[in-house]
Parts: C-alpha cells; sequence; structure tokens
C-alpha cells in the first residue's frame, strides 16, 4: 500500500477532504473508483481497531469454502485490509454453483476439518445444524470479547436476521426466543419483478401488480419470439422459493401445517389449488418453452438477452441483467409484486447467502475474526457500494445516501421496490429438515401440471398426500 | 549311466489325468523317442521334463539331480516345440541367440555361434527376417537351431517335423540323425510317426491315454508289440487281426480260420480254448497255391501299387478283410479267387481280452507296466 | 475385394457424410462458439458469419475476464493441468498395478484366480457414489482426503479392472509355448514378462491405457467429492462460468474446446493402436 | 539331398554339472501370481471397505438431518421399495434408458463400423474424427447439448423451427426429455462401439468371406451367417461395457433435466444423488444403489459368463 493514497484516505476520514475531493485526486493517481474503495475501507477498517483488539489471532489462517458469485468476488477484493486489519491469512476455495451446494454437502458430511467457514443459504442450515455441522452463532455475537462492539448485530434486516435464526425443532418459527442462529445474513434476494421496460411500453402495457394481470401482460407480451413471464422451473426446490412461494405465501397460504410439533401438507387448500391453477395457466400460455430445466440463469440471460419481457423472481437477477454484457443491458425496470390483489403489500420468500461456522473447525475464535468482519457494516458498504454487493443486509448501507443514488441513477425502481416490499420479506417455508425432498417433488410436480400429466387439484392433493405420508416416515407428522 | 531319469510321474488337469505312473530313463548321448497318438500326454511330459510344467506326482533327474525346485531356464534344456514358438517380435537371429544371451556371453561369441548353427541348418540368409516373413521350413530350423546353438546337454524335440510339408520332413528325418548323434547330447523326441521313431529312436517308449505302454528298442517295439494297439500303429499298412480260438489238436494248437485249420507255434501261456487275436503283418501273407499247406481261400477285391511295395486287399470267405503286401516285382494276383498262406512263425499272439502279446515276457521291456 | 457397384458406393458415400456430420456438428459448433463474444452467440437467428473473437481464450489462459458486472477469476489452467496429472497418474498406477495381475490371471491359473478375476471387475461397475461416500469419511480419518494420491487412488475404481481385463485378455492370446520357449533358452519369468509378454501384448496394453485415460479425463464426481478448488478437474472447472452475474457461453465453449483438445491429441497419436490394438486380446472371444 | 559333414565346433554347454545349477528365486513358483496379483487386490480391497459401509448404511434409517433418529432398520429401506411407486419408476426408466441407448447405439456403431472395415485413407480420417465425441466428458456433452438445444439461440431449435418443427422442448417437456438425453448418449457413446466393432470387423480372418463369395452366398446372408456369429464375442463386450454404464447414467441425465420434468428421468443414480446431496437421506440412498449394484452384478455376470464360454469355443477351434 502507497503511502500517499493513505494519507490521503485518512486526510478523508479526519474530515480534513471532501468525498468528491478525494475520488479526484485518487483519479489523479490512477486508481479506479473500486480500488480507491478499498484503501478507503482500509482506513475504515484501521479506525475500528482502536476499539477492538482485531490482532487477537495473528498469525493464523483461516479457510473458507466459497460459492462463485459476486459477494465473493467482492469479499475477495476487500480481503487485504482484513489481513492487514487481523494480521491473519485466508485461504478460500471456491466452487461453480451448479456443483457448490453439493461439494458442501460432502465436505461436512466427511467430517472434514478443512473449511472453517462457508456460504451458504438459510434452507441448508436446516440440514447442517440439526446434522451437528455447524456451530450456532450466539455464542460469539453475544460475547462483548469476541465481537467488535462496532458490529452492530441490530443493524441487520429484521426479517433476514431472524431467518437464519431456527430453534432446531421442526416447524419452530423462525427467529423465536429460543432459535439459534446458525448463519450471519451475508447478501439476500427479494422476489419481485424485474421487467423489460421498453417492452412493456411499445405494447402499451402497464406493470402488473396481481397474478391475474401478470397473467395478462405475459400473454399479451408473448409474441415475436419473445415469453412473456421468466420464472424458474427445473426439477428442484429453487423453483419453488422464488417467485413462486413469494406469491403463495400473499395469499396467506402456507407450505405446512403445524398442529403442535406434527406436521402436515397444507398445500392443497382450495386457494392454493387456484393459485396452482394461474400459476401453471401462466408458464403454459406466456413462460419458456425450455421452462422445465430453467435455473436461476436461464431466468436471468433470457431478460438480459431480451427473450423474455418480465421474470418474477430474484431482484438480483434483473440487477445483474441490466448491466453491459446484455444486449437488454440498461433497458430494465423493478416493481415490487403482490400477487394477490387483496395484499396490503409484497410478501416476498427470500434467498439469504449467508456465512456459517463450521463445527469441525480447529479455531472457531479466530474464524469469529472474519466472520464478523466479512458481515460487518465496513465491509458491506465497500461492497454495495464499490462491487456488486447486492442485495446488503443492513439497514446502514440502504440508508447509505451514495448506495441509494447509485442504483437509483442505473436501476430504476429498484430501491424503492426494495423499501416496499423488505417489511414483508422473510422465508414463508416452514423450517423442517424435509425441506429439499418435499420443495423437489413439489417442483416435479408442477412440472407435470405445466406438462398436462395432472390435472392441478389432482396433482395436489397427491402431492399433499405424499408429503404426510414422509413427514410420518421422518417422524414429524 | 541315465542322464535323464523319469521317476513315476503323474499329471492330471482336475480330474482329468494326463499322465499317470510314467518311468523312464534314457542315457546320456543317447535318443528316446517317445511314441504315441496324439492326446497320449507326450507334450506334457516333454513340459514337465523341461520345467515349464509341474508334475502332479513323481520326479525328474536330470544327471542325477532332483529338478523339482529348479526352474525351467537353470534345467539345461533345449527345446523345439512342435508349432516351433518363435517369438514373433524377435528377427531369426535373435530367436536363435535367446538361449546365448541368456547366459550373458560376449556378442561376438553369440554371433560366432549363431552364425555357425545357421549355417549348418541352411537358414544364415535369413537371419535378418521376422518369423512371419520366413517359410514353415525355414521356422522349423530356425526353432531348432534355438534349441541346438546353446549346445544342452538335454534336448527335448517336440514332434519337430509335424508342421512341415512331406518333403521337407523327408530331408529331415535323414539330417537330424546324424546332426544329434554328433552333439553328444542325450535326446527325447516326440513324435506320432512310427517310422520316424524307428529311424530316430535307440529306444522307443510308446505312450498311450498317460500310460507307458511298452520301453523298447525300435526292433523289440516292432517285432514284439506288448498290446494290439502298439501293433497296430506300427507298421503300414497296418497288421491283419483275427478273432481265433486255439484248440490243442495231436499236433500241437490250432486255429480255425475260414475253416481253414492252422497250427500255431508253442506258447508259454496255456491258451486252448480261450479267446485270442492272431496278428500277421501284411509282409507275412503270401499267395500260394490253392494246394498248399494251410491255404486260405481268399477273394481278391483291389491291388495297390505303391513304389516298393505292393498292397493287396482281399476278402475271406467268412467276409474278413486281409491286407498282403509284397515287394514291388513279386508275383501276386491281381483279382478273382486265390489262396494266400501265412507265415506261421512270424504272427503274434494276443489275449483277446488283455490286449497283450502273448508267449512273450513282455513285461521285461515295459517298466511301466511292472510299476 | 467384392465388387461394389455405383449405387452402393454413393449410398455408402451419403451415409458416411450424414455420419460425419451427426457427430461433427457439436464439436464445430461448439468451436465455432468459442471464437464468438456472448453477445454474437444469443443473437437470433444463430448465424455462422461473426467476427471472431480470442478473447475467451485470452480469458482462459490468462486466468482473468473483465465484464461489466465484475472481474471473474478462472483457474481453467490449473484445473487442465489437474485433469493431466490425475488421468496420467491413475493410468500409471492402474498399468503398474494392472499389468502384472493381468498377467497373473492369464498365465498362471491358480486357486481362485476366476473369482479374483470377475470380482475386481465387478468393481467397474459399481455405482461410484456408492463407494464414494463412506470412502470420504475414511479418508478424512486416515488423512487422504484432498490429495492428489487419494484421488488417483480412488481413479482405480475406474482405470484398474478395465486395464486388468482388457490386457489380460492379450496376455491369454499369447501362446504359452512362446514364453515356455524363453524360460527354457534360459530367461528368469521376469526377464520372460517383460522381453515376451510385455512386448507382444504392447499393442493391447497401449489401447486399455488409452481407453481408460479417456475415462479418467471424463470423471466428474470422485474430484468433486474428495477434493478442494485447486484439485479440481475440467469437467468440474468448466462448470465455473455459470455465475450469478451471467453465463459466459464463450468461456463454456473454449472451456470444452480446451478440455477436448489433450485427449484428442492423445487419441490421434495412438489411434493405431486403438483401433488396430483392440482387434486383438480381450474384446475377442 | 546332401548330408552335412559335422564341423560343429564343440563348445562348453551352457549348464553341465549339477552342483552349478542355481535354484529357484526368492519367489516361489506357487506364490508368484499371488504376488503380482496381490498390489492390484490390496488396492480394490481400499474400495471394498467403503463398499461394506454402504451396505451397512443402507440397512440403517439414516437422515444426516435427523441424527437422533438414526437406528439399524434392517431391511425396511428395501422392503418400501416394494411400495414405493418412485421406486418402481425408478427401475423401470432405468431399465428402459439402459435398453435404448445400447441397442441404438449397437445398431448404429455396426452400422458404422461396417461403412468404415476397408482400410482407407478416408476411414481412418473418419474414424478417428469419430473418437471426438468420446473424448468429450459426458458432464459437457450435455452442456453442449443443452446450449444447443437452447430455446433462444440454440442451433438445434432453430433449425428444428427451419424445418416447420417450432414448438420441440427438448429436455424440457415429458414427451421429448428421454429422446433428448437418450440423443446425447448416443452421440458420446456410439464411437465407443463403433471402434470395438471396427476392431474386430477388421481382425476377422478372411477366408470364409472368399470362400462365401465363390459359392455365390449373397452378401446380406453373408452378413447374417458369418460376420455377425464371428462378431459376437466382440458385441458382447462392448454390449457390456455400454450396458452397465447406461444402467448407472448420471452426468447427462442430471446435467440436462436432473430427472425431470415431473418424474421422466429419475433414474437409480440421479434419484440416489438428490437422495443424498438433498434430502440427506443417507439410508435410502445407499438401498437404491444397493438395488443398483445388484442389477450390474447380476447382468455381468450373465455376460462374462458367455463370453467366457465363447472365448473358450474360439480358443478351442484356433
Amino acid at each position: 500500500m502507497y503511502d500517499k493514497e493513505k494519507s490521503l484516505a485518512k486526510d478523508f476520514l479526519d474530515g480534513k477532504l471532501s468525498r468528491r475531493e478525494l475520488i479526484k485526486r485518487f483519479g489523479a493517481m490512477g486508481l479506479t473508483a473500486s480500488s480507491a474503495g478499498v484503501l478507503l475501507n482500509m482506513q475504515a477498517s484501521n479506525a475500528l481497531a482502536a476499539d477492538f483488539d482485531w490482532k487477537k489471532h495473528s498469525g493464523k489462517t483461516v479457510k473458507l469454502l466459497l460459492n462463485k458469485h459476486p459477494y465473493t468476488d467482492a469479499m475477495i477484493a476487500n480481503l487485504d485490509n482484513f489481513k492487514a486489519l487481523t494480521g491473519m491469512d485466508v485461504e478460500y476455495d471456491i466452487f461453480p454453483e451448479d456443483v457448490y451446494f453439493d461439494k458442501v454437502t460432502a465436505a461436512l458430511s466427511s467430517g472434514s476439518s478443512e473449511y472453517d467457514a462457508f456460504m451458504t443459504g438459510a434452507y441448508m442450515t436446516w440440514t447442517y445444524g440439526p446434522a451437528g455441522w455447524i456451530e450456532d452463532l450466539n455464542e460469539w455475537i453475544e460475547d462483548p470479547e469476541k465481537t467488535n462492539p462496532n458490529y452492530a448485530w441490530d443493524d441487520m434486516l429484521e426479517g433476514v436476521k431472524s431467518s437464519c435464526a431456527w430453534n432446531g425443532k421442526p416447524g419452530g418459527e423462525l427467529g423465536s426466543a429460543d432459535a439459534k442462529q446458525w448463519c450471519i445474513p451475508w447478501g439476500y434476494e427479494q422476489n419481485n419483478l424485474s421487467y423489460n421496460a421498453g417492452m412493456l411500453d411499445a405494447a402499451g402495457i402497464a406493470v402488473p401488480t396481481n397474478i391475474d394481470e401478470l397473467g395478462e401482460a405475459a400473454a399479451a407480451l408473448t409474441k415475436d419470439g419473445v415469453y412473456g413471464l421468466g420464472v424458474r422451473g427445473s426439477r428442484s426446490w429453487a423453483t419453488i422459493h422464488p417467485g413462486f412461494l413469494s406469491g403463495y405465501a400473499n395469499f396467506g397460504e402456507k407450505d405446512l401445517n403445524n398442529d403442535g410439533g406434527k406436521l402436515s401438507a397444507a398445500m392443497n387448500t382450495d386457494v392454493s389449488k387456484d393459485y396452482h391453477s394461474k400459476w401453471v395457466k401462466m408458464i403454459q400460455d406466456s413462460g419458456a418453452k425450455d421452462w422445465a430445466t430453467h435455473t436461476w440463469y436461464q431466468v436471468g440471460t433470457d431478460l438480459g438477452a431480451g427473450k423474455s419481457a418480465i421474470i418474477y423472481d430474484a431482484d438480483i437477477l434483473g440487477y445483474f441483467m441490466n448491466g453491459d454484457g446484455n444486449a437488454m443491458g440498461g433497458k430494465l425496470a423493478y416493481a415490487p409484486f403482490a400477487a394477490n390483489p387483496e395484499a396490503s403489500a409484497p410478501t416476498p420468500n427470500i434467498w439469504i447467502w449467508s456465512m456459517a461456522m463450521a463445527k469441525a473447525s480447529k479455531d472457531k475464535d479466530a474464524t469469529w475474526q472474519f466472520l464478523q468482519w466479512a458481515t460487518g457494516p465496513e465491509h458491506g458498504l465497500f461492497g454495495a457500494t464499490k462491487m456488486d454487493f447486492v442485495n446488503p443486509v443492513r439497514k446502514s448501507v440502504w440508508a447509505d445516501e451514495m448506495f441509494r443514488e447509485r442504483l437509483n441513477s442505473s436501476y430504476p425502481g429498484y430501491v424503492e421496490m426494495h423499501d416496499v416490499s423488505a417489511p414483508g420479506a422473510k422465508i414463508h417455508f416452514t423450517a423442517q429438515p424435509l425441506f429439499f425432498d418435499l420443495t423437489t417433488e413439489w417442483a416435479s410436480t408442477l412440472q407435470k401440471m405445466v406438462a398436462n400429466e395432472v390435472p392441478v387439484d389432482e396433482g395436489l392433493d397427491q402431492l399433499a398426500e405424499s408429503v404426510n405420508v414422509q413427514l410420518k416416515d421422518a417422524g414429524l407428522g | 549311466m541315465s542322464y535323464l531319469e523319469v521317476n513315476r510321474v503323474s499329471k492330471h488337469y482336475k480330474k482329468n489325468q494326463v499322465l499317470q505312473d510314467v518311468s523312464l530313463d534314457v542315457e546320456s548321448g543317447r535318443t528316446l523317442v517317445l511314441f504315441g497318438p496324439s492326446g497320449a500326454g507326450k507334450t506334457v511330459l516333454l513340459r514337465i521334463i523341461a520345467g515349464v510344467v509341474e508334475p502332479s506326482d513323481g520326479t525328474v533327474f536330470i544327471d542325477g539331480e532332483d529338478m523339482a525346485p529348479v526352474e525351467a531356464e537353470h534345467r539345461g534344456v533345449g527345446m523345439a516345440f512342435q508349432n516351433f514358438a518363435l517369438f514373433p517380435h524377435m528377427t531369426a537371429y535373435d530367436n536363435i541367440a535367446s538361449p546365448l544371451t541368456a547366459e550373458k556371453l560376449p556378442a561376438s561369441t553369440i554371433e560366432e555361434r549363431v552364425q555357425s548353427v545357421a549355417k549348418l541348418l541352411k537358414i544364415d540368409h535369413v537371419l535378418a527376417q521376422l518369423p512371419r516373413a520366413l517359410s514353415n521350413g525355414q521356422k522349423q530350423r530356425t526353432a531348432l537351431s534355438r534349441a541346438l546353438v546353446g549346445e544342452p546337454p538335454l534336448l527335448l524335440l517336440d514332434d519337430p517335423l509335424r508342421n512341415v510339408d512331406a518333403k521337407l520332413r523327408f530331408e529331415m528325418r535323414l539330417e537330424l540323425p546324424r546332426l544329434l548323434s554328433g552333439r553328444g547330447a542325450t535326446v527325447v523326441y516326440v513324435t506320432q510317426d512310427y517310422k520316424e521313431a524307428m529311424a530316430m529312436g535307440d529306444k522307443i517308449a510308446v505312450l498311450n491315454e498317460g500310460r507307458i505302454q511298452q520301453y523298447g528298442t525300435p526292433e523289440d517295439v516292432y517285432l514284439r508289440p506288448a498290446t494290439i494297439e502298439i501293433a497296430r500303429l506300427f507298421g503300414d499298412p497296418v497288421i491283419n487281426l483275427f478273432d481265433v480260438t486255439p484248440n490243442q489238436g495231436a499236433d500241437g494248437l490250432f486255429a480255425s480260420l475260414s475253416g481253414v485249420d492252422i497250427p500255431l507255434p508253442d506258447l508259454s501261456e496255456q491258451i486252448a480254448g480261450s479267446e485270442c487275436v492272431l496278428a500277421v503283418r501284411p509282409e507275412n501273407l503270401e499267395f500260394v497255391d490253392a494246394k498248399a499247406d494251410n491255404a486260405i481261400p481268399v477273394i481278391v477285391e483291389a491291388e495297390t501299387p505303391l513304389n516298393e511295395k505292393v498292397i493287396t486287399l482281399a476278402m475271406t470267405t467268412g467276409g474278413r478283410e486281409i491286407l498282403l503286401s509284397r515287394p514291388a516285382g513279386a508275383p501276386g494276383i491281381a483279382s478273382g479267387n486265390a489262396h494266400v498262406a501265412i507265415k506261421i512263425d512270424s504272427t503274434l499272439m494276443f489275449d483277446k481280452a488283455t490286449s497283450k502279446l502273448l508267449g512273450s515276457n513282455s513285461n521285461e521291456s515295459n517298466r511301466g507296466e511292472a510299476a | 475385394m467384392q465388387h461394389v457397384s455405383l449405387i452402393e458406393r454413393l449410398l455408402r458415400g451419403v451415409a458416411l457424410i450424414l455420419v460425419v456430420v451427426f457427430f461433427m456438428f457439436p464439436i464445430v459448433w461448439i468451436v465455432l462458439m468459442s471464437f464468438q463474444t456472448n453477445e454474437t452467440i444469443l443473437r437470433v437467428p444463430p448465424s455462422f458469419i461473426f467476427e471472431p473473437t480470442i478473447s475467451n481464450y485470452k480469458a482462459l489462459i490468462t486466468g482473468k475476464l473483465e465484464t461489466s458486472a465484475a472481474s471473474l477469476e478462472i483457474n481453467f489452467l490449473r484445473n487442465l493441468g489437474n485433469s493431466v496429472l490425475l488421468s496420467v497418474g491413475s493410468v500409471a498406477l492402474a498399468l503398474l498395478l494392472g499389468v502384472p495381475a493381468a498377467y497373473a490371471f492369464a498365465r498362471h491359473k491358480f486357486k481362485g484366480s476366476e473369482d479374483i478375476a470377475f470380482t475386481l471387475l465387478s468393481f467397474r461397475f459399481a455405482p461410484p457414489l456408492l463407494v464414494l461416500l463412506p470412502l470420504s469419511l475414511y479418508f478424512q480419518k486416515i488423512g487422504l482426503a484432498d490429495t492428489y494420491i487419494g484421488l488417483i487412488w480412488v481413479y482405480q475404481l475406474i482405470c484398474l479392472p478395465l486395464i486388468l481385463w482388457i490386457v489380460r485378455g492379450y496376455f491369454e492370446d499369447i501362446s504359452p509355448d512362446i514364453e515356455n520357449a524363453y524360460r527354457i533358452a534360459g530367461h528368469s519369468w521376469f526377464s520372460t514378462f517383460r522381453k515376451i509378454a510385455l512386448p507382444l501384448a504392447g499393442p493391447g496394453i497401449a489401447a486399455a491405457g488409452l481407453l481408460a485415460f479417456i475415462f479418467a479425463w471424463n470423471n466428474f464426481i470422485f474430484a468433486l467429492v474428495l477434493a478442494s478448488a485447486d484439485k479440481q478437474p475440467v469437467t468440474v472447472g468448466a462448470l465455473a462460468f455459470v455465475t450469478a452475474s451471467g453465463i459466459q457461453y464463450g468461456q463454456i465453449a473454449a472451456a470444452i474446446v480446451l478440455s477436448i483438445a489433450p485427449t484428442l491429441a492423445l487419441a490421434l497419436y495412438a489411434q493405431r493402436y486403438l483401433v488396430e490394438g483392440l482387434s486383438l486380446g480381450a474384446v475377442k472371444g | 539331398m546332401r548330408a552335412y559333414p559335422l564341423t560343429y565346433k564343440k563348445l562348453t554347454p551352457v549348464s553341465t554339472t549339477a552342483s552349478k545349477r542355481k535354484r529357484s528365486g526368492f519367489i516361489s513358483r506357487a506364490a508368484l501370481p499371488y504376488v503380482l496379483s496381490l498390489p492390484a487386490l490390496l488396492v480394490c480391497i481400499g474400495i471394498l471397505i467403503p463398499f461394506f459401509t454402504a451396505v451397512f448404511y443402507s440397512l440403517q434409517r439414516y437422515r444426516l438431518s435427523q441424527p437422533w433418529a438414526r437406528e439399524m432398520n434392517w431391511g425396511e429401506n428395501y422392503l418400501n421399495f416394494l411400495t414405493d411407486p418412485g421406486f418402481w419408476a425408478t427401475l423401470e426408466v432405468s431399465l428402459l434408458y439402459a435398453v435404448l441407448t445400447v441397442g441404438l447405439e449397437l445398431l448404429l456403431g455396426l452400422a458404422i463400423a461396417l461403412l468404415l472395415q476397408r482400410r482407407s485413407r478416408v476411414n481412418n480420417f473418419v474414424s478417428i474424427m469419430l473418437l471426438m465425441p468420446l473424448m468429450t466428458a459426458p458432464a459437457l456433452a450435455a452442456l453442449m447439448f443443452k446450449l444447443m438445444t437452447n430455446q433462444g439461440f440454440g442451433i438445434l431449435s432453430y433449425l428444428l423451427a427451419l424445418v416447420g418443427v417450432d414448438d420441440f422442448r427438448w429436455g424440457s417437456s415429458p414427451d421429448t426429455a428421454l429422446f433428448t438425453v437418450v440423443l446425447v448418449d448416443i452421440w458420446v457413446y456410439t464411437p465407443f462401439i463403433m471402434i470395438l466393432l471396427l476392431a474386430g470387423l477388421r481382425s476377422l480372418p478372411t477366408q470364409p468371406f472368399e470362400a462365401a463369395a465363390l459359392d455365390g452366398v449373397p452378401r446380406i446372408q453373408q452378413f447374417f451367417r458369418i460376420t455377425l456369429p464371428m462378431l459376437t464375442p466382440y458385441i458382447l463386450t462392448a454390449a457390456l461395457f455400454r450396458l452397465l454404464e447406461s444402467i448407472q447414467q448420471f452426468d447427462i441425465i442430471y446435467a440436462m433435466t436432473q430427472g425431470g420434468p415431473g418424474d421422466t428421468l429419475t433414474v437409480f443414480q440421479v434419484e440416489a444423488y438428490l437422495n443424498f446431496f438433498q434430502s440427506t437421506n443417507v439410508g435410502r440412498s445407499a438401498a437404491l444403489l444397493m438395488i443398483l449394484w445388484a442389477i450390474t452384478f447380476f447382468i455381468s455376470n450373465i455376460f462374462i459368463k458367455n463370453w467366457l464360454r465363447l472365448r473358450e469355443r474360439a480358443r478351442g477351434e484356433a
């Protein structure tokens, strides 16, 4: 690190320089905005150091298992600061997303102590937690000896934070008082609409505000080789959790009933059947032809390539597809979406990329040192403003003017969409260990419905019956 | 002193008995012929001697030493295979040189000895060729050269003339005894051809169904075959066999053949009244006048002149086929009715039930049987 | 050769062209794709006319790709190196272990040899997942997890039975007399094995080795389950271009091309062994 | 024929005296085969241990996410299959897939091998070209076909649309999913069969064909009466290798459709993989794989018995 740059950054933090002036001077020195950000963050980290013994685990190494993801890129870009701050070293293994979770399961189930911490989603902790592979992080968060005073745990978005906490009891409410913090939110995704503004304008179609309008709009937009609505459809839990469950939850529907710890299927109600019918028809009329193999990346690229008009999926897909490398880059817009016409606000189900600590880790305190930095406010702000660390999970980042401004300028409606739907955003699934069994079967049932292999109501009854059998089998029903 | 001794060797593969209690010995510098039909166990016995097959039971001694713990490569044996077994990826030269390279002899010595043996066998012009480029005769000579080149004290030749054409076989049959006798090696020679056996062997061991049937000099085997089977195998055309039941007459033993009473020579055994087989070699039958003693009436069916002899097929009145052989040029009858007589002193008598030769102490020369 | 009519020759020609088109088209298409940017790949209708770019290959080789959204770090060359190391190592070990064993099974019919040979072969057909998962536990305990040695060992599951089975057939096809002759000529069994059996079974060993190499190269799941990112082969590495910020189709294509190239080069080199070598030995009755 | 003068020099015999004879080496003759095969066996035994662990797992009620409920339930995982329609669907689609792919690949492979039988520059070149798909890892081949069948920019979808089939959904429709994965399988593995059969064809002796041609036997009959029977051992080997791999297919199906759409392609390994990695239901996963192993063992047993018999017969004739 160069002294000149360092002193500039220090001046800025001390209030001797304006931000504009700082960036100008950095620019004069040939630094890009993002590396300038790294420098800045470094100084901010140094400022942190005064209040907390960051050097306590100096010389130690933590090893991470990471998914190939912009969050990972952002973290690695800032990693030198962590090393400087703590004197620790960080090693990491990055796996492609297609195989990432299988790799995690393989590593954890083998009892490997190779990885101290890893990226995960909240759903996965419903397996990892009971299996005894990960730690309850409350132990560290609540210990002032181990957690720096500026960590600001309460700064985390409430719905996101509590979605990562579960008491381990099948059907137990997320974020309950006795819940264990299995992982720390890192970045998250709400499921709303991202759409091709040009296409909607050209067709004279208003942004749909409920599922019926969405169906109509999608049908009207399906023409000239473009299909109206992009949603996932592969035979996987991933098909259920984004738009589909967000809309489903908006009707007040649940996946499972919890009768005093006894779980049973709840997806064969009349309302659910109605919702399923609309969903299936929407895909049949205006979905991708190869919907049944679509995972998140086909949904995203099709929107980015101008092959679909609207997606009801993760907001960050729309975010990334608005970038320069895409045919439709800069032409996308965003809107919150409440599927139920009678609902007052959207209730997006969320996906949370989080960090968890492996129980097999040999030095958990040192690992926590890394985790609190990686999920702390400074790195969050750095990632959100300098890199593509969207969506951030901290209120303070969302309140940051520079961040809001940056989004508003190139991603119209994105911030508003987030603000509107954030209060209702949480995991709407019932936490229980059969999550993947049931959602995979659910996805498979949807595929059969879309292929007209089974009528919607019959399919749901069959699904419910099978789910009940499996729950009983596993001692949950 | 016997150089090679095979002592009560047996070999079986699972339940299949290939050799049973075989014993042999060959004196130093002599040639033993192992004779027998295919499947008799000759090749297996040879491999046991060479050390590439282990006997199930019994011992092989070479030069007085028990070979059981000695690997093939240390037995000092040269072997030529019926199928030649040349190394297909080596030139004829390297093939022949292989026993010498094993001895780690200097290249010049190897060269000299290979050339020498190749010249001897007239293949020195094809030494650079791979076996697939050689004619069958050249292959055979290469294989033989390979067996000879190391001057092994014991040579095992497994029917080396089997897979070569008739002309070459004829030539080699003349050539081989000279080659071998000059080298002072002890030889075990396997063949299915009785003439080869007679020509090559100082002694012949007749092997059949895994047992030694007879062990003796070529004359022994030809003149006093131990069994009907051996009598049939040795001799061309094949020996005539007549089922007879000898009776004791006033003048001694006689047998009735096509209604003619034929006097039989005296034998040590009492055979009167028991079923026997009278064996007469074709050359011991002759055409006679109808009035001659013991003339048997026959009808001549066909005559086949060969170079040095004439074979006649005739039928007795009882419907039995008999073969006669006479030197070419000797008088005979080409067709129609005729009479033949048996040179009675040259006949052989076998016990029909056991098929063993009667009237001779054949056991004496058959150690396999005696054991 | 029998007389072939003009019509038949014509039909044969057409059939041959169809076959070549069917099997080569995807490869050609992928090669073309590897010289395009995402933008031209995603163009409708697809077109054979485009401005070729080597940026995909450059990205793979330099390990860095700048996109609008993010700078991707790619370690594809490392994946390629891992594939080479794992495949070569596994085949070498499998040959080292398998050829002598195949020789033993072929030449020395010993008690239970047939059963052992069959058991070994049946491993080739055990579902890999079945052993892989418990194996990861044991590897953890004995320290073989995440090591090349451990991986090469597991790769024996694919390579060893294949080599054993094919090479054994070749040894059996060599007349025992040829080896006996060499022994009797005064050479030890080992020198017989080396100078006679090995050279004569050479084409078969080469063919079996080549097949084993292909199967090892194409394996996907072993390294994924058992090793860390720095030991992953190309089959896993090629998936790295699918990220939240977009799929790099051109690079996937370039990665596929690069991952086929080494095996193809090897196959070109050893082609005669493959066709001619397989015509003897195990495949034969 | 002239008799040769025996001018051969008398040289020192190779081994003369018994005392000089060396005994066998330190490895005795009986032990040799065991010594040679031992390393290979040891390596395999290392893989045997996990195998038995897997058998043990298959007899347990064992979910990683419910460690407290882990217990031996003996054959229950297997018994449950009897009443589990999912299992029977798995069995059916696995067998169907195997029979379809192997059958088609054998036909196609044989046809191509016959086309290329004659040694010529063109044929050799083509046979090398055809090796390329085999060199492509199935996982990557599936990826290639996924790109080519993409509804947006996929060349195959585009070409189909050009000829008027504009609603062909490849792996995304239950009607065409099986076709699609079988197509990929054929693309990857037909060259394997082709190369084995080509090797076989080229090694057939020519005499029977010449004799048949002289006798005026029509070529079709020559094929069925001579070529096919003589090629049988090759066909068996190729079929065995392919059948056992095909019934265990994972890479292609998982990469193309993850077993979907619906439950169309939930073959054994895909189902077992999902059972382990997503549901972490180790007991069921292991039991599924054990059944699969039993099937492959059974098939290979039959094949190899036949193969050995054919081999013996071929030896006997030789």
